[in-house]
């Protein structure tokens, strides 16, 4: 098990500087727009598998009030999040698809 | 309108033991509804109990008691098939009262 | 069920007490303005006692002395509770003149839950289902023969399931 | 500001990505090779000898109760609660709506076998005509609209009050569902057992890793109930809701209290969900409406 969480944390740390160098440069409007879109788009696939997440509504939400208000950082910001976490939903139902017997009794 | 008023009065021996379940909201004034709004504090301020024309058990109740609320309490004397006179008044002027036979 | 901050219910506290302590010094009420009013005994809605904040004052402004822990009030009452919207409490007692039984629980707003006028003749025991805000201590009071007795037993409270 | 939105980009992708790699991990151990063949018999008698024997000194009935079987401290405040229950007005509000004739003068009676008396405990079932499970929600709705009523909402009300009748009616009765021979009913059981299973929601959680893995458990202030004789209560009176709630109701609750989107209630999802919990519960009594913390 020491293995996987070794490998997770040091995943950890190259994105931790990836995420940190790219938002410096300000998110446009375009941008906003773009992340926002791909992030819908994952969560309607997420929705055609029966498995969204509440989060990645509420994620989208923010996302749309932050675009709203004009701050187009945090927008763009949370509708990556949102993406991410559509994604995770998908991940998730597909894996799924064959993982639950693991737990089936027998 | 059924009665907002349940009662189970069992004699037994020289005792006679009461149930009450009172369908009421007894809102505490704490709580925010769906939109945030508060609800305001609506509960059962007195319950009276009434046996032969003499009060057998008051109740005075506040906001920390359940919806619906129940008590259980026994008196001495009552037999069975005498009337047991119960009512409450709550803190926004509603009322209720009803006569049940004892067991 | 969320708990809204003080703030309103403190504004609303003020209204009240307003209210009451003009009705207070009513003419009818003249005489009790000085002295708390002792509501247990007679048969008025102690309206001070279940609008004070602690368990305390609570008891003073409804018996105005103190109570002494006794064991021979039973106090039974979960120890974790299923739900902080309903938890079964009761209280028996071998005590004998008994003419009031009240129940509070001290981390409430307001720590006097529900009193109850037990007339000569009604049996010292009393079951009830009382709302509790978080954990907190639960206080059974029985005034027997003028004196003041009680038992305390502290009720875990927490809400359920995975949150939203 | 805007390293900050960068750290929250970062924890976010290190989630997905942790949650990936554990998915993956999950994978990677082979799961059991279990003949595709569907044997619902077999599941229920291994889904019941599962639970009796975690908790040999239950007796099969007692698993209706669901938490209050498995924790003392409960017990005694479930048994308190049933001196004079809290879902006694929806019960009589449910008798009486049983009995309120339609506009046209028919009244439930006319669409239930038996007058609805005490029939409770074959719902759901597998309705060979739509060839999909019809629950007893499902089945009151359409007799309303059969009879130009609107229908009620399926999760508490009306719909609760009713069913906490025709439950009531049924106490006691086990719990008798049938898998007619039609490759349309074991393939909607199969479907319903996969949802069982199946985790969900942000917090990655299957109505197995609650009710099969840890019934007895706490998840803060509730105690666990065992998967078998789940929904032999309901509807439920939860104090949590203070309230009566039908089995829709507890399914979209649970479903968002895991981060998951619910779906609507009666979604053939739930409906297949419903008839496999049912199923592997035969047997068991009928003890609905139930009180639930």
């Amino acid at each position: 098990m020491s293995v996987i969480r070794t490998s997770i944390l040091s995943l950890a740390a190259v994105l931790q500087i990836a995420g940190a160098t790219s938002a410096l440069a300000a998110s446009s409007e375009a941008d906003f727009k773009a992340a926002f879109a791909a992030a819908e788009a994952a969560n309607k696939e997420a929705g055609a598998l029966r498995n969204q997440w509440t989060v990645t509504a509420a994620a989208l939400a923010d996302a749309k009030k932050a675009a709203e208000k004009g701050d187009f950082d945090l927008a763009t910001a949370q509708s990556k999040e949102a993406e991410a976490l559509a994604k995770a939903s998908i991940y998730q139902a597909t894996s799924e698809k064959q993982a639950w017997k693991a737990l089936e009794i027998r | 309108m059924a009665s907002t008023i349940r009662v189970r009065a069992t004699a037994s021996g020289e005792t006679t033991e009461v149930q009450a379940l009172i369908q009421h909201p007894m809102d505490s004034g704490f709580v925010k509804d769906a939109k945030g709004e508060i609800i305001p504090p609506h509960f059962i301020r007195e319950l009276t109990f009434e046996y032969d024309g003499k009060s057998v058990f008051v109740a005075d109740w506040g906001a920390a008691v359940s919806k619906d609320p129940y008590v259980k309490f026994s008196f001495k004397g009552g037999k069975k098939g005498e009337d047991l006179k119960i009512s409450w008044v709550d803190n926004q002027g509603q009322s209720d009262t009803t006569t049940a036979k004892i067991q | 069920m969320t708990i809204t901050d003080n703030g309103f219910s403190a504004t609303r506290r003020l209204i009240l007490q307003g209210v009451a302590a003009v009705a207070l010094v009513g003419p009818g009420n003249l005489g009790f303005s000085l002295a708390p009013a002792f509501a247990a005994a007679n048969d008025k809605y102690p309206e001070d006692a279940f609008k004070a904040k602690g368990d305390a004052d609570a008891i003073k402004a409804l018996y105005g002395k103190a109570a002494e822990p006794s064991d021979k009030v039973k106090l039974d009452a979960p120890e974790i509770a299923e739900n902080g919207a309903v938890v079964p409490i009761s209280v028996s007692t071998t005590l004998a003149d008994v003419t009031s039984i009240s129940f509070l629980v001290s981390e409430n707003p307001n720590a006097l839950a529900a009193s109850y006028r037990i007339p000569a003749g009604t049996m010292p025991s009393v079951a009830n289902r009382l709302k509790m805000a978080k954990t907190s201590n639960v206080i059974a009071i029985v005034e027997a023969g003028g004196k003041l007795y009680s038992a305390t037993k502290e009720v875990k409270v927490t809400v359920g399931g995975c949150g939203g | 500001m805007n390293v900050r939105s960068a750290i929250h980009v970062a924890s976010a992708a290190v989630f997905s990505a942790t949650l990936a790699l554990a998915a993956l991990a999950l994978t990677a151990t082979p799961p059991a090779t279990a003949a595709d063949t569907i044997d619902p018999a077999a599941d229920a008698r291994a889904f019941q000898k599962y639970f009796t024997t975690k908790f040999p000194k239950l007796k099969l009935e007692d698993f209706v109760n669901g938490p209050y079987s498995m924790d003392e401290g409960m017990h005694r405040q479930w048994e308190e609660k049933e001196q004079f229950p809290p879902y006694e007005f929806s019960l009589d509000m449910g008798k009486e709506l049983f009995a309120k004739p339609f506009k046209n003068g028919k009244s439930f009676a006319d669409c239930f076998p038996n007058g609805g008396i005490g029939i409770r405990q074959n719902y759901p079932y597998f309705d060979e005509k739509e060839g999909k499970v019809v629950t007893l929600e499902l089945a009151l709705n359409r007799c309303r609209e059969a009879n130009g009523e609107a229908p009620f909402s399926y999760v508490k009300d009306e719909m609760a009050a009713l069913t906490a009748y025709m439950a009531f009616t049924s106490r006691g009765k086990p719990f008798d569902i049938k898998i007619p021979n039609d490759p349309r009913a074991l393939a909607a059981y199969q479907n319903g057992k996969q949802y069982f299973y199946t985790r969900r929601g942000q917090l990655n959680f299957s109505c197995a890793t609650c009710h099969v893995q840890s019934p007895g458990e706490r998840i803060r202030a509730e105690v666990l109930a065992p998967a078998l004789g789940l929904l032999n209560a309901m509807p439920i009176y939860r104090s949590e809701w203070s309230g009566m709630g039908t089995i829709s109701r507890r399914f979209t609750t649970c479903n968002s209290q895991i981060r998951g989107v619910p779906l609507e209630p009666q979604a053939d999802e739930y409906r297949d969900l419903e008839y496999y919990l049912s199923y592997v519960s035969n047997g068991l009594p009928i003890s609905g409406p139930g009180a639930r913390p």
